[in-house]
């Protein structure tokens, strides 16, 4: 035997249909699907995409505590069976196929807080069996709120809340870079729960704009956000966080969102064709993210996204 | 200056005065009026005012955003946190927080969740909200619609997703809420707060150009006016400056 | 009034002998002291000797679960009531003045475990009224843990174990840097518990080896460890760990650990002349930083310190 | 070159190879022997071994230290984590963790508290321990003390610190310690397991240079040596090679 020939690590670098075709088969044993990021920054929109055309169905979503698009996405191509997030919305306006869709009792929309989903996320992370939570007061969420229980507190005797491990099936997370092994780093300033999904979920899957090289990783293993042990897929997506922001590295598109949204109420409104269409175009008929990258307009229309993550 | 202040700039420079020096509060979900407020008592009398609770300490975003969770706001702050450290931030308070809703009723409750119907049967399902504890986790906070129309100041709200006053102090202190709630609803219009004894909403003055009968008029339930109401004391010349030069520099609050 | 001149924002730096008052002062109220670090790293030693010098006593210690020299030097100097650390080792021998003291009785070292402390910071941390801990099983220290309880988990059925928030009256922190106002930048791989422990504590007071202007904290706020809001107080302290290491600057001093372990052996065995004229030269005796970086050695031995650090 | 491997070589190597591709773990506190083998089980045949749990991932570091928890061992890693994620790990559990004490008891029960008297009125008083999960939480763990004799292995320790196999099956079951617990004891002299029916450790090989009955003369408890004791299988070449060239660059394994 050969000394130098040392034994071969397994990269987890993948492409985006084998991701989505991985976290599809495995939403099949337990349909709870896991967002990271927050509203318009950081969203894994690539693979939530990869995963509508590879034909998901009957998800349960759940997310930091606040998304938008993607949600709205996932519920116009009929994949959403259940929400488990406090606050959608595309902060300017309504979501548009959420509320349709809630309203027209297509969807369930559970009503919850941050601190259910974050203390849930932290009890499957700490792997303890609840979260106790003392800040929940005097709101009508509290009679629908589906994970949330009242304890008498074994040290003050209060009455207060507890909520049970949320351990999420599948996570899909965007970070700016990981390497070959999938330590995930996130240059962004805010990274929301997506180190606690990270260590709460079964499956974590990782768009990244960019690999970078084993050595970028061990010279500074402090900015290391997410271990490469809780992950267990990494895809390199350029622009895979559009039309939501990867900072610093793109803006989020707002324009995109806003014209999105005009055919999400065109809908509502009992026209459907423009919404159909804008699903074929950037959803079920780009074969690659670089057909998905033309079809938003082009790398000259990206420039201009990037230009605004630098100059603000 | 002070003549050509935009409503929101009112909104902005009533509630500023209300932020004292040392104290630690964050802008909530609606952030441009708060978030310039924060700002503006930074700049003119509460320097230890501490920006935090919602995952970063004290940015300096350069300019206003309607939103300020994201790094376009926040990629130059003093520190970034996330939700675990958020978690904490709810349960310890703040000493201030805003909020605003699709409905706020006579005490102060808010509605984000559903017009009509019920919450699985809505007839209009709104976003919801995150951030449910700061309400009563803080010492005090403020409503800060950017809209006041009948249509969102009602008697009643169809849920309550931000408990105000509850239907006043008696149910408040049953359902253990013991800080002060809203202190203050600060809309286009007007200035509104609490009446001590019943909690309920009352005129507390007008903006400039807004006659008392015309705010009742474009409030859904009976704001007991009485004698003369005051004038909100317009911006001076001096906020409107600190105010139009060192945060909404792009003209945001005038828009 | 000139509208260019703004408020002043109080800057938090102090001195060592004003950080130690503050300290000793807020201890009589009640006497939890932390430390941060772990071992023989970023432990805030400096800060621990102005306040041995400014005259604490009957403390109550606790730290990250591992801690060695600075509480061994405590309890020589008699300040030492009652040790709340799972582990308190010098790595490569025993403390030999905490074994002297507990065997004799004059102090109380409690059995502990990693979880419980942790536990404890974290349920103080989070603001909640415990934390469950579903990982204790079997071992002795359970009969004798003084911060842990039983509980029915409420969720599960199963006898758990659950500690209450620990709340510090004081914690001193060392990290690398920090700003005026007093946001920390551990520059450090390992940063521990310090994180936790300001998140738990009332007063926090931390020493670092240099302040930096305030463009280096907001050109990279993902690199603040500890924010200014939960600090009170800041003390720049050239080599303020010593002889603790402070990476990347200095490594720690084992030979002068060691030296001070073989006056604690001989100590234990009857000749305390060495211990006492060790702390006279180290503790009492130096007026400032200077003086005890001539106690030790001067800057010719700080520099191998950081020559080590450098190279490894 | 296997015939010049040093005590602790030997005792890296037995444990090396009982560390299996992809699995977590690490070195606990006395890090030397154990980091050495994680690492060489790394080299040679387990390269998806994710060395985690301890506050940091996969470091680099070049040599080998006695401690492996600050910069100078962990300033190169892959990660690095803080006293809230080894809480989850501790309850999630590794596959495999390493212990040593001040007495090990004939079920591998280990002391690191006291050595005579009581708790609080104690003969000696050993350090403690911060980590009392990874042992029944994860799947197994080792012993590995650097040295063998009778007074460090004893019939039953003063005080339980790390639980091994309590007093055998039953009292296991009862302290719902539901993995397989301490699998080996390997030390300068002798690889030790434990009978599957009562849990008592048992000598299963010693190491070259080393009587089956010297092994019992420096043990405190009966050792139940029926027939021949096979010879711990020494270390390879290669084995050797890696260990020296790659891990232990300043040879502190043959100090």
């Amino acid at each position: 035997m050969d000394g130098d020939t040392r034994p071969t690590r397994r990269s987890k670098i993948t492409d985006l249909q084998e991701a989505a075709i991985l976290a599809r088969d495995a939403l099949r044993t337990r349909p709870e699907l896991c967002l990271g990021g927050l509203f318009k920054q950081g969203r894994p929109v690539a693979l939530v995409r990869a995963l509508l055309a590879a034909g998901a169905g009957g998800l349960h979503l759940y997310s930091s505590p606040g998304a938008g698009y993607d949600v709205d996405l996932m519920i116009a191509a009929g994949a959403v069976e259940q929400v488990f997030i406090p606050g959608v919305t595309l902060e300017n306006r309504l979501c548009p196929n959420f509320r349709s869709a809630v309203e027209a009792g297509r969807v369930t929309a559970h009503a919850l807080d941050a601190l259910t989903v974050v203390g849930g996320l932290m009890a499957s992370a700490h792997g303890v069996p609840f979260q106790p939570i003392d800040a929940l007061r005097g709101s009508d969420v509290l009679k629908h709120n589906p994970l949330l229980r009242e304890i008498d507190c074994p040290f003050t005797g209060r009455r207060i809340h507890a909520v049970g491990p949320i351990r999420p099936r599948v996570t899909f997370l965007h970070a700016q870079e990981a390497d070959r092994w999938g330590n995930l780093r996130h240059l962004s300033t805010m990274v929301y729960a997506d180190q606690l999904m990270a260590r709460a979920s079964d499956l974590v899957i990782a768009s990244v704009d960019r690999i970078v090289p084993d050595e970028v990783i061990l010279d500074d293993p402090s900015r290391v956000t997410v271990p490469a042990y809780y992950v267990d897929a990494v895809v390199e997506v350029p622009y895979g966080a559009h039309p939501t922001a990867s900072f610093p590295n793109y803006a989020m598109d707002e324009d995109h969102i806003d014209a999105y949204a005009d055919l999400g109420d065109a809908a509502r409104a009992g026209d459907r064709e423009g919404l159909a269409a804008y699903i074929a175009r950037h959803v079920t008929g780009p074969k690659s993210q670089d057909d998905y990258i033309a079809a938003i307009g082009g790398t000259a229309h990206l420039a201009r996204l990037e230009a605004e993550a630098r100059h603000g | 200056m002070s003549a050509a202040a935009s409503p929101l700039e009112q909104m902005v420079v009533v509630l500023a005065r209300d932020l004292a020096d040392g104290e630690l509060g964050a802008a909530g979900a609606a952030a441009l009026v708060p978030m310039a407020a924060i700002e503006l008592a930074r700049e003119l009398h509460a320097p230890n005012l501490t920006i935090g609770g919602e995952m970063f300490f004290n940015p300096q975003p350069g300019r206003l955003y309607p939103s300020m969770l994201d790094d376009r706001a926040l990629g130059r702050c003093e520190a970034a946190e996330t939700f675990i450290e958020l978690f904490g931030h709810s349960h310890h308070g703040l000493d201030f927080f805003f909020h605003s809703g699709l409905q706020v009723d006579v005490f102060g409750n808010i509605n984000l969740h559903h017009v009509g119907g019920t919450l699985h049967a809505p007839k209009m399902r709104g976003p919801g909200a995150a951030n449910l504890s700061y309400c009563h986790t803080s010492t005090r906070f403020y409503i800060c619609p950017t809209a006041h129309t009948a249509r969102n100041f009602v008697e009643k709200v169809d849920f309550i997703t931000i408990p105000g006053h509850l239907s006043g102090p008696e149910a408040k202190r049953a359902a253990g809420l013991t800080n002060e709630g809203p202190r203050l609803v600060v809309t286009p219009r007007a200035v509104l707060d609490f009446d001590p004894t019943t909690l309920r909403m009352r005129l507390r003055s007008v903006h400039a150009g807004n006659a008392p009968e015309d705010v009742q008029r474009h409030t859904g339930f009976d704001l007991a006016i009485r004698g003369d109401v005051p004038q909100t004391p317009p911006p001076t010349e001096e906020e409107l400056r600190v105010l139009q030069e060192r945060i909404d520099t792009s003209g945001a609050l005038r828009a």
